[in-house]
């Protein structure tokens, strides 16, 4: 009884809340008319769609540089990558693995500067991480305006110059991963394989990283960061590891998220990226200073089930859209109750 | 010492009834200055009409003013509207045919949005001059429905990559 | 013991330039981009003096929770929720003029309170990260905000009014136009000055706020602020309530918020019920620290200031970029850009000076005594 | 002033927090006017005294205490400090509690401030007074003036040398109207000599003014300066109480000190070195309250050095500023070759390790396991326990190779667990400690730093640490430099002992020296005196 308490103070209030909620919605999907294969085939390919995302978070969390809320650094880098691809005219696989290698030098080279700022400011990353972000996409809005792109398919067509809001991957690389080796089952039921496999394979490698020399100094680092000194360990080092890395996933994670939206968005899109992935990952039962894989995977898995099925199931219960209501203040506040929570070091 | 000391213990009793008339003091002003703003800043509005009502005839031509506002000429039958602030409001009539304006002081219910001022009434006399007006609609017909604008909804997902149920 | 010695005159100039940076690096944009932008300078000043009424009272709300040391107060979109409350109720109730501003702020007022009193709470567990959490606390509000006005108003809450409701019969509508209020705290006196029109009432009210934190500074509650804002083991000790203090500072700044909120919008003439007051705490922070003012410390003269520089860059700024680079949008990006990159930038010169201080303050420590003192290490206390 | 009633008496007074006792039946008095210097070393009870006397919440929420404190002949029991305050007690804390920003007034009438009535008061409640500036001055000023000091009510104390930051916080003590008794810990040992001077000429006039005054200082020479009587704590017993008229500095040091010495601890019969392992000079550390100031010794092949003194004095921070855990100067030779300060890393790298004292802060990963605690610094600096792959190309953990090192030092140093997987935060201190050792010992070190090994832990653990110390130097040939508090511990174990007082070494002494030489190194006394 003792444990199962304590069990439950460790995981949180909010979170089983939020569990329970879920099952609760599935439970009563059928009754109002919710066709629970559907929903769930939606629920696997968001899942996919925002998993890198999350990934993206955890090891700047494990190296104790707090939530990334400067996530669209790495999305900018993304966004180039894939512009750049299709500037060139890549397509298919060519197109959407050239994004990815186009991306990865950018998103090192703006996380090396990001990890810098960052290791000077030890104590605030978070509110600076945010308004670095926020002015990162500001200025990067005047860039897509001003930068040489030509390819018709992607600039304004008025004008002639000047990348569009939204531009379309149709013909380029959309649903590349959806669709490669996707299962379907029935009508309304479709395993997007190829992207839970990409997906996979990103946890692996991000797994991987944690379990070498320097994911374990970095883990280290976060853990207690005079233990890691004393052991020799450089904690600016690898905080700057940490955040390149995290970078480096939110370029890969916003390439995988735009083959399966279709579209690339530009512009103001990004400013709150992070908010939700955020949201994803401490739901998932991470805390300000330690995250795992598990929680990347519960955590996405629960925040895209309230995503789908709110809209769906609320809306047929209470006859009005309240999912963004509820997705606000569901999201926003698991992050408030992360913030607010003793952090649990020991000392 | 110069300086009285601010201190709970001295005088705990009159600090306590101090404190507590100072509370009901706020609390009135508060009431008050409640009052005050609803009472003279309700907005009414009056529509003046100059038509034969109740064997009372309209005038040719007139000139009404009401408070401060400009006045306003109106012919037989015609009729205007004056926003106005509050309930008690001075109207002023001249009928343009050398007789002295007449000047009359009407007092409004405090929930009546529109009524509706007959001036062959208000000139005979007649109290009360005006009756409440209720259209069917008291706004001009809503524009399209507009929902509020997602936060950061754009991000978390526009439109679902396959909608359920096809 | 350890007098202050003169600076060279070089370093000094330095020190100047680091203290302020973020004020000069605005001052040279705008100085690019007024004669740029081809606005005559009546518009600009014009537009200036408007503003300053608008914006001012907003960047006010900021100070006390800086001077109580718990960062900038990004919790004051809550204060702006509040107010705008107060407006909706003030419409629907069909009260105008002045009356109706101050009607709305009676309205506001408990919402505020309770709203800063949350808030209060939530900033004391939350320690060390007040600010990234008061921002998420206004995104969190914003839910529960839209749950009130978007589902309540009209169903639970009563509303008379239908042109202010949705169609379906609840639930208020994404503009509110604020005719019956515009503009009527400004143009309750207004001073025509040669070119200009200065509206002297809301004028009025933002010298009274500024009197009121002058005055506030010298009370107990305000020496009390201060000390915790310094050190609250060492207040905390003193016997100084230091919870009940930063809630205190943060009810306070939430009221000014919700007040200020008001006067904005009634300059403004209508209303984005729903978006209104996403923007305010970001313009609010980016004016007081582009007055000068650093996490810690912030004056009457830096949200003065600030206003001034933030939204003359506001002004000049998308025409300057215009006529520069043939759009407009560029120049709107720019100083988007500009103001985010500005908060990110006076936030990171703090953190990393108060970790410079602390070094420093640790090598004081050591002692003069020592004759093995390495002198490539006393540069940083010194310099 | 004729009054036969004791300002304070201490009557019987017993404490003991969970089992062990730190004060058994202390009993003592102080008059008006009268200055009475509390000695005692580390850990003998004046602190935990202190706290008694204060109220302090934590001696109630371990149970409280035995005997009685009175107050002008009445009993009182505070419930917190501020229960004390208002009966007249002030304590100048060691370190600083003032608030930076503010002034020398601001400070001395910090959340005592005289103001003025007003309107908002009735509304709001009485913070809402206008402090009254004037009069905080006048009042700060005279404050200042019957401490008989030089400063100025206008200075930020951010601004001022520590002295007068000492002085603000004494003159806000006594600025109270019913100030009877102060207590002051170790007020001079930031301070220079002249600025000391003076404070002991503050305390005697503040004396004189009828203050009753308790003084706690390991200045011996300070305490016999200004004191009227001497209170002599040791091991939680009060063991003197004298007059301090014509008692000597080495009587009162060897009262500190003198326990009864183990006879059968001295097994030091064959013991030989080699050349110097470990050559100090001029070394500087900037360890928060252990600043080293400059310090220069040197370490023979084979040895156990030992290192003691008194908390505070920078015994602490001579291996942590090796060690490059925080910044140093001066020069540090390791078998003749340079070491680099300030970079853990070059001083692992050299072979040295190093057991730290903040166990729980810099010793281990509370969050993690056994295994990696002990494993972890092996790994990072000699890349030990990492499996690689594609040749080398990139490595991952060794679990298994982790493991059977965790097991391996469990069985060896007896740790009690549940087995490798287990957090460190679980263990109890002793084994935390020994986790400790473990992880220093999988360095294979040349040379080892210990510092207070067995701080915080019960006597079974302790045997066995300092055993395994003593086995490791004997078997393995490591040269270990212990840091300790324990006198006692030091002499039991070490080949030479060296004191540090104030930042500098006072001496080395051989551990069969006389008691008292220890002791008067302690306090501050030059190794000249101490051995003569």
């Amino acid at each position: 009884m003792n444990k199962l308490k304590t069990a439950v103070a460790d995981f949180g209030w909010p979170r089983i809340i939020i569990f329970f909620f879920v099952v609760a919605l599935f439970v009563a999907a059928p009754f109002v008319g919710v066709r629970v294969d559907g929903a769930l085939s939606d629920v696997l390919a968001r899942f996919g769609q925002n998993g890198i995302l999350v990934l993206a978070l955890v090891p700047m969390v494990q190296a104790g540089a707090g939530l990334n809320f400067g996530l669209p650094v790495g999305i900018i880098a993304g966004l180039l990558g894939g512009t750049l691809s299709m500037q060139f005219g890549w397509t298919g696989w060519v197109g959407f693995l050239g994004a990815v290698g186009v991306s990865l030098p950018f998103a090192v080279l703006f996380g090396w500067a990001y990890g810098l700022l960052l290791n000077k400011v030890k104590g605030e990353e978070m509110t600076i991480a945010m308004y670095v972000g926020f002015s990162m996409v500001t200025f990067f809005a005047i860039l897509w305006l001003l930068l040489p792109y030509s390819s018709p398919n992607m600039v304004w067509g008025y004008s002639g110059s000047g990348l569009r809001t939204t531009i379309t991957l149709d013909g380029y690389w959309t649903k590349i991963l959806n669709d490669f080796l996707a299962v379907r089952l029935g009508r309304f039921f479709v395993f997007p394989t190829g992207l839970l496999a990409f997906f996979g394979a990103a946890t692996g490698v991000m797994w991987l990283f944690l379990k070498s020399k320097t994911g374990t100094a970095m883990t280290a680092v976060g853990s207690n960061p005079d233990f890691a000194r004393a052991g020799g360990v450089s904690s600016d080092r690898m905080r700057l590891v940490s955040v390149v890395v995290s970078t480096v996933f939110g370029a890969v994670g916003i390439l995988v998220y735009q083959q399966s939206y279709g579209f690339i968005q530009l512009y103001q899109a990004p400013l709150y990226m992070a908010f939700p992935a955020v949201a994803a990952i401490l739901l998932g039962g991470a805390s300000v200073n330690k995250a795992s894989m598990v929680n990347v995977l519960v955590g996405t898995f629960l925040f895209q089930a309230i995503l789908t099925m709110t809209p769906n199931v609320i809306n047929s219960v209470l006859q009005t859209d309240m999912s963004e209501v509820i997705r606000i203040v569901i999201s926003n506040g698991m992050i408030i109750y992360a913030l607010t929570r003793k952090t649990k070091v020991s000392k | 010492m110069s300086a009285k000391e601010v201190s709970g213990a001295k005088a705990p009793l009159r600090v306590g009834t101090r404190r507590a008339a100072a509370l009901v003091l706020v609390a009135a002003a508060y009431l008050g200055a409640g009052a005050w703003a609803m009472l003279t800043g309700k907005s009414h509005t009056i529509l003046v009409d100059n038509k034969p009502v109740a064997g009372l005839e309209a005038f040719r031509l007139v000139e009404v003013a009401v408070g401060r506002q400009e006045p306003v000429e109106l012919g037989r039958g015609e009729r205007d509207k004056f926003a106005v602030q509050g309930q008690r409001h001075r109207v002023k009539i001249d009928l343009m045919n050398g007789t002295e304006p007449v000047t009359t002081t009407i007092v409004l219910p405090y929930d009546a949005k529109m009524v509706l001022l007959s001036l062959p009434k208000l000139a005979a006399g007649v109290e009360p001059a005006w009756e409440p007006f209720e259209t069917g609609q008291d706004a001009p017909p809503p524009a399209a429905d507009e929902l509020p604008e997602e936060l950061f909804g754009a991000a978390i997902d526009p439109a679902p990559p396959e909608s359920v149920g096809d | 013991m350890n007098t202050p010695f003169k600076l060279p005159s070089a370093a000094r100039v330095r020190r100047f330039a680091a203290d302020n940076v973020v004020v000069l690096i605005f001052l040279f944009v705008t100085a690019i981009a007024v004669p740029s932008s081809k606005l005559s300078g009546t518009y600009i000043i014009q537009d200036l003096l408007t503003r300053y009424g608008r914006n001012a009272f907003l960047v006010f709300s900021l100070l006390l929770p800086i001077m109580a040391g718990m960062g900038i107060n990004f919790g004051m979109v809550l204060g702006a929720m509040a107010g705008e409350i107060g407006l909706i109720f003030a419409v629907d109730q069909g009260i105008a003029g002045v009356q109706g501003l101050l009607y709305a702020v009676l309205v506001g007022a408990p919402i505020a309170i309770l709203l800063g009193w949350i808030a209060g709470q939530v900033l004391n567990r939350a320690r060390g990260r007040e600010m990234v959490t008061g921002y998420i606390l206004g995104f969190f509000m914003d839910g529960v905000y839209q749950f009130v006005v978007l589902y309540l108003m009209g169903a639970i809450i009563p509303i008379t009014s239908k042109a202010i409701t949705l169609s379906r019969g609840y639930g208020i509508r994404n503009t509110l136009g604020l005719d019956s209020v515009r503009q009527s705290l400004d143009k309750l006196l207004m001073l025509k000055v040669g070119p200009f029109t200065l509206p002297m009432a809301t004028y009025l009210v933002i010298a009274l706020l500024a009197i009121f934190i002058v005055w506030f500074r010298r009370t107990k509650l305000g020496q009390d602020m201060r000390a915790i804002g310094q050190d609250q083991t060492v207040s905390h000790s003193a016997g100084i309530p230091v919870e009940r203090t930063r809630i205190v500072a943060i009810v306070i700044s939430t009221l000014l918020a919700m007040v200020g909120q008001i006067i904005f919008l009634q300059n403004m003439g209508n209303m984005a019920t729903y978006n209104a007051h996403r923007q305010t705490g970001f313009f609010a922070a980016a004016a007081i620290l582009v007055g000068g003012a650093s996490v810690a410390k912030a004056t009457i003269p830096n949200v003065l200031v600030g206003v001034g520089l933030l939204h003359l860059m506001y002004i000049v700024v998308p025409p300057a970029g215009a006529r520069l680079f043939g759009s407009a949008q560029i120049g709107e990006y720019f100083r988007d850009a500009m103001s985010y990159a500005v908060i990110a930038l006076a936030l990171a010169l703090h953190a990393w000076r108060k970790r410079a201080n602390a070094e420093s303050a640790r090598a004081g420590l050591r002692g003069a005594a020592s004759g093995a003192v390495d002198p490539a290490k006393t540069e940083g206390g010194a310099a | 002033m004729p009054d036969d009633t004791p300002l304070l008496s201490l009557e019987g007074i017993t404490k003991d927090f969970y089992g062990t006792t730190v004060l058994r039946d202390v009993s003592f008095a102080l008059r008006r006017g009268e200055i009475l210097g509390l000695v005692g070393e580390n850990g003998a009870g004046k602190t935990t005294l202190m706290r008694i006397l204060f109220g302090m919440p934590v001696i109630a929420e371990t149970g409280g205490f035995g005997g009685t404190v009175r107050i002008d002949g009445r009993p009182a029991s505070f419930r917190n400090p501020f229960d004390a305050l208002d009966a007249g007690i002030g304590m100048v804390h060691q370190e600083f509690s003032l608030i930076p920003g503010f002034t020398t007034t601001e400070n001395i009438m910090l959340n005592r401030e005289q103001s003025r009535r007003n309107v908002a008061v009735d509304l709001f409640g009485p913070r809402m007074a206008t402090l009254d500036r004037p009069a905080m001055t006048a009042r700060a000023s005279k404050a200042i003036e019957r401490l008989g000091v030089e400063l100025h009510p206008d200075t930020l104390v951010s601004e001022m040398p520590v002295g007068h930051k000492q002085f603000t916080e004494i003159a806000r003590e006594i600025d109270r109207e019913n100030v009877k008794l102060l207590v002051l810990d170790e007020p001079t040992a930031v301070l220079a000599e002249s600025e000391a001077e003076i404070l002991l000429a503050s305390l005697r006039r503040l004396a004189a003014q009828g203050i009753g005054i308790i003084f706690i200082s390991h200045r011996l020479h300070e305490v016999t300066a200004v004191a009227d009587r001497v209170v002599v704590l040791r091991d939680g017993q009060l063991v003197k109480d004298t007059s301090a008229k014509g008692v000597e500095v080495r009587e009162i040091a060897a009262w500190m000190v003198g326990r009864e010495v183990d006879a059968n601890a001295r097994v030091r019969s064959d013991r030989s070195f080699g050349g110097p392992a470990l050559e100090v000079e001029h070394l500087w550390v900037d360890m928060p309250g252990e600043t080293v100031r400059d310090v220069s010794f040197s370490v023979r092949e084979g040895e156990i050095f030992g290192i003691g003194g008194l908390a505070g004095q920078g015994k602490l921070g001579i291996p942590n500023g090796i060690m490059g855990l925080f910044a140093a100067g001066g020069e540090v030779r390791l078998h003749g070759k340079h070491v680099a300060l300030d970079a853990p890393r070059a001083a692992l790298d050299a072979g040295m390790a190093f057991v730290s004292e903040d166990r729980r802060g810099v010793g281990l990963l509370l969050d993690e396991s056994l295994d990696w605690n002990i494993a972890f610094t092996a790994m990072q600096v000699k890349g030990a326990y990492l499996r690689r792959w594609l040749g080398g190309l990139f490595s991952l953990r060794d679990e298994k190779a982790m493991r059977a090192l965790a097991e391996q030092y469990i069985e060896m140093l007896e740790i009690k667990c549940t087995g490798h997987r287990q957090k460190a935060k679980e263990l109890s201190g002793g084994n935390q400690q020994k986790v400790c050792l473990a992880k220093a010992f999988a360095l294979e070190p040349n040379l080892l730093f210990v510092s207070e090994p067995t701080r915080g832990i019960d006597v079974g653990a302790k045997k066995l640490v300092l055993d395994k110390l003593r086995h490791y130097n004997r078997d393995e040939g490591t040269t270990i430099v212990m840091v300790s508090s324990e006198l006692e511990e030091l002499r039991a174990i070490c080949d030479r002992v060296a004191i540090v007082d104030e930042g500098r070494i006072a001496g080395i002494l051989p551990p069969e020296a006389p008691l008292a030489d220890f002791g008067l190194l302690m306090a501050g006394e030059r190794a000249a005196e101490a051995s003569a």
